[in-house]
């Protein structure tokens, strides 16, 4: 009777079975340090490199241009800063980016702001996209880096990412991508789409939380942003989390060898619960509808508040969110769908249904039969909707 | 944000849902831009509140205090009712998480609306006896 | 026949049984993100809640004084690159720390010296202490912070740190240690010693590699890192590492368990190793003999060249290191043995042997038997020792 529906995989996802199994060796039996130069320590130095290799390979890079770090965050930080302070000696000190980017470019632009660096926030439309027009129009000759994320985080939106990395080409301004959500999702390759460095995070496609990468395309340097050991070919201080490592390589190879088929798959989901969630009165998509994600479903339903919504669902064995998770502690309605257009008011009622590999027709049955309900009831007890 | 189970239980089974059609107060507080609003009837019997409901859009702590004061009120003297604080709402709902307080607060202030509306409706001024009820004070988000 | 001695410790660390066991059900049970509303995400958060509990009694901070971090490094630079940041601000561009530090250290401050920021790196001692007479001296107005790592990586000493906490404390400056080496292996308490930062890393104590800690005393204003979310309390973006946090918590935990009986069974064992060892003509022992980890041994053999000593030992299935594990790929000697005064060509030929929990007295005594022979063998070749 009691169903459990994960469907908040834009958050996080579990790890995969034969991730697991890739990693557990690394804990108890190759556990040395890869820097190290006998047997435990060379048994963990190939995997490592081996990775190296299978996330180049997913990503049409070259080996020695993928860098592991600890994360979407600390790869999006490192970018971002890195080019800044690199580029600002020869006086480049202009960023251009979106207004809907996740908070760890935004953070880092606003730190950067208070160095003396100066950005640009794009527009994005009420399809949830940006211009390239737009962004063409923002390059200046100071400007030092373009970062414009790959898929949103919270609508799903696709963003025209080789129009942009043509566009930045043509102007000689380096291109950052934060491709956490696109990852293992759409068919990337780095060199077609002149993308000059790119985000990735292991915990959006069934690796372990606490490990991703930043793809630096050749030539482009930059400070450190952990300086120490001469790990990663001395970019990246810090003993290096192997099994992570190698659960994410093994992860994203296993993402990225079916993304037609579950694409298929999910889009196919998505579109019949959209469809249908449509049907009930004065509820909207955000974003585009085919420009996105797979797995991405975001709506609003005027006269509910977000919270009460998960919650209800969540006493329902419904996992989603409301904006992204790592926000719930605020309560400010989400900055990405301000960005699109949204009214306050109508911001505060949104619902992110995220699906991945693991979810089934099914669980689009089981959602169907639920919420319609849920926002009856929450309705009826609304004193805005009678309105 | 960890709720306590009596939060999620008032929640998901709130107390005294609805309006009550010829009420003797309405109050309403809160602001939609800011994702809550908090509407509160009250029937007045002598000086005995002997039915109150609420309306309210909000999170789930929203919810739970607009539920928990209702029970809290009903059937006590109005002036006890204006005695409630947001604290002791929250006490009896086991605590809220610190960004929650707010909607503690929204529960206090709409019951006080609804007394004063009800002295208004009397032809009685509620200032002193209510006091002012501030435009979204203690709020926490940033709109202002 | 074939034996097979872990004796790198203080590179890393296997995974203990335990700690892998409470870490495998944050990969696929409760792997909700740590941030989100619902059941499967707050399952993820009150552990997490619990194991900065549990680290903060092991340190004698507050809970909320712990953030986690990707690992020893992340938490050097931030706490340094921080604190500089942030006291720059008020004019105070000099920073201390020592001839000896990691790499993370002494990177960051190079780092930082490349931004205007003035270093003076004491001098270590040939019994591999600090001078607290001379940090003092060292100390002007304009200095920012101390940092004087806990134990060192290489030798193992371990340095005054209550005392110089104590000056610190006296002068107005701030006080960070890099206790990577330490902890777990020597009673720390943050409030007593007078440290004001501190940084460790999980898998010097079996815990995973990728996962550590900084604890920041309460009222110490510093830039992230690392910008985004909301985590760690708005100081540390990026989804929580939850089982490796977990994981660290456990190590923890059990390592502060039974700090005392473990270091009277390996100083036991270290101590006939070193008396052992240096019955071997022109051999000595690096640091000071009793003021040292109890599981580290770090000697030289005059006449033989480190590497071909290590793979000596590992031909034996002993794993050894001379040096640092993350400077393994550079050629240079030690910077370690060199502050402490070792001519370069004895510096050479340093052997680190570092013992931990699952080390025995048996372990000492095929390490006794093979290596004075390796030894011989490897002078029977050197130019160096006909001479
Ligand atoms: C003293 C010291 N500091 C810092 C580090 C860096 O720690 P991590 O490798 O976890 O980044 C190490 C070990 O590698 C160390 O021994
Ligand atoms: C678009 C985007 N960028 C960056 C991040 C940060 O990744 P992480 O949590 O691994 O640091 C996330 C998710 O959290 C994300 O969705
Ligand atoms: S009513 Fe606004 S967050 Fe609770
Ligand atoms: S509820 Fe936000 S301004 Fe009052």
């Amino acid at each position: 009777m009691a169903r459990f529906i994960y469907a908040d995989n834009a958050a996080t996802t579990p790890v995969s079975k034969t991730v697991l199994e890739a990693m557990e060796p690394f804990y108890t039996q190759y556990y040395g340090n890869p820097s190290s130069l006998y047997s435990v320590g060379r048994a963990a130095k190939k995997p490592l490199e081996q990775a190296r290799e299978t996330v180049a390979e997913c990503l049409g890079a070259l080996p020695n241009e993928i860098f592991f770090t600890s994360g979407g965050s600390e790869s999006d930080n490192w970018a971002l800063k890195g080019v800044a302070h690199e580029l600002a000696k020869k006086g480049k000190k202009h960023i251009i980016t979106s207004k809907f980017e996740h908070h760890a470019i935004l953070h880092s632009c606003e730190a950067l702001e208070k160095e003396g660096f100066e950005v640009t926030y794009l527009d994005v439309h009420s399809d949830g996209l940006v211009r390239v027009e737009e962004l063409e129009a923002a390059i200046r000759e100071d400007t030092a880096i373009v970062s414009i994320m790959y898929a949103n985080n919270e609508i799903g939106t696709i963003q025209p990412i080789a129009e942009i990395g043509a566009v930045c080409k043509k102007h000689g301004v380096i291109f950052h991508t934060d491709a956490v959500q696109a990852v293992g999702n759409v068919h990337i390759h780095v060199k077609e789409q002149n993308i000059d460095l790119l985000s990735l995070s292991g915990h959006k496609f069934h690796a372990p939380k606490g490990v991703g990468a930043l793809y630096i395309r050749n030539g482009i340097k930059m400070p450190n942003l952990i300086d120490g050991g001469a790990q990663e070919r001395g970019r990246r201080a810090s003993t290096e989390n192997v099994a992570g490592i190698v659960g994410l390589s093994v992860a994203l190879k296993e993402a990225c060898a079916n993304i037609d088929e579950r694409a298929e798959r999910l889009i196919k989901m998505r579109d019949r619960l959209i469809d249908e969630l449509l049907k009930i009165e004065r509820s909207h998509i955000n974003g585009d509808r085919v420009k996105r994600l797979p797995g991405n479903i975001n709506m609003c339903f005027e006269g509910i508040e977000g919270e009460s919504l998960l919650l209800s669902l969540d006493l329902k064995g419904i996992c989603a969110s409301s904006g992204s998770a790592c926000t719930s502690g605020s309560l400010d309605p989400s900055h990405v769908l301000l960005a699109i257009g949204l009214p306050h008011e109508i911001a505060h009622g949104s619902l992110r249904i995220t699906f991945s590999e693991q979810n089934t027709e099914e669980d689009v049955d089981y959602i169907l039969e639920v919420l319609p309900n849920i926002i009856t009831y929450l309705r009826s007890m609304s004193p805005l909707w009678e309105e | 944000m960890a709720y306590s189970e009596k939060v999620m239980d008032h929640f998901a089974n709130p107390r005294n849902v609805g309006e009550i059609p010829d009420a003797s107060g309405v109050g309403e507080v809160g602001n939609p831009k800011c994702g809550d609003i908090m509407r509160m009837y009250i029937k007045v019997d002598g000086d005995v509140i002997t039915d109150v409901k609420f309306k309210t859009f909000g999170c789930g702590a929203a919810i739970a205090t607009s539920s928990m004061a209702t029970e809290l009120i009903k059937g006590k003297k109005i002036e006890d009712a204006l005695k409630l604080t947001n604290k002791a709402v929250m006490e009896a709902l086991d605590g809220l998480p610190p960004v929650k307080v707010h909607c503690s607060v929204l529960a206090e202030q709409a019951i006080k609306a609804a007394v004063s509306d009800y002295y208004k409706k009397m032809g009685i001024d509620p200032s002193p006896l209510v006091g002012e009820i501030p435009e979204c004070e203690s709020c926490a988000c940033d709109l202002h």
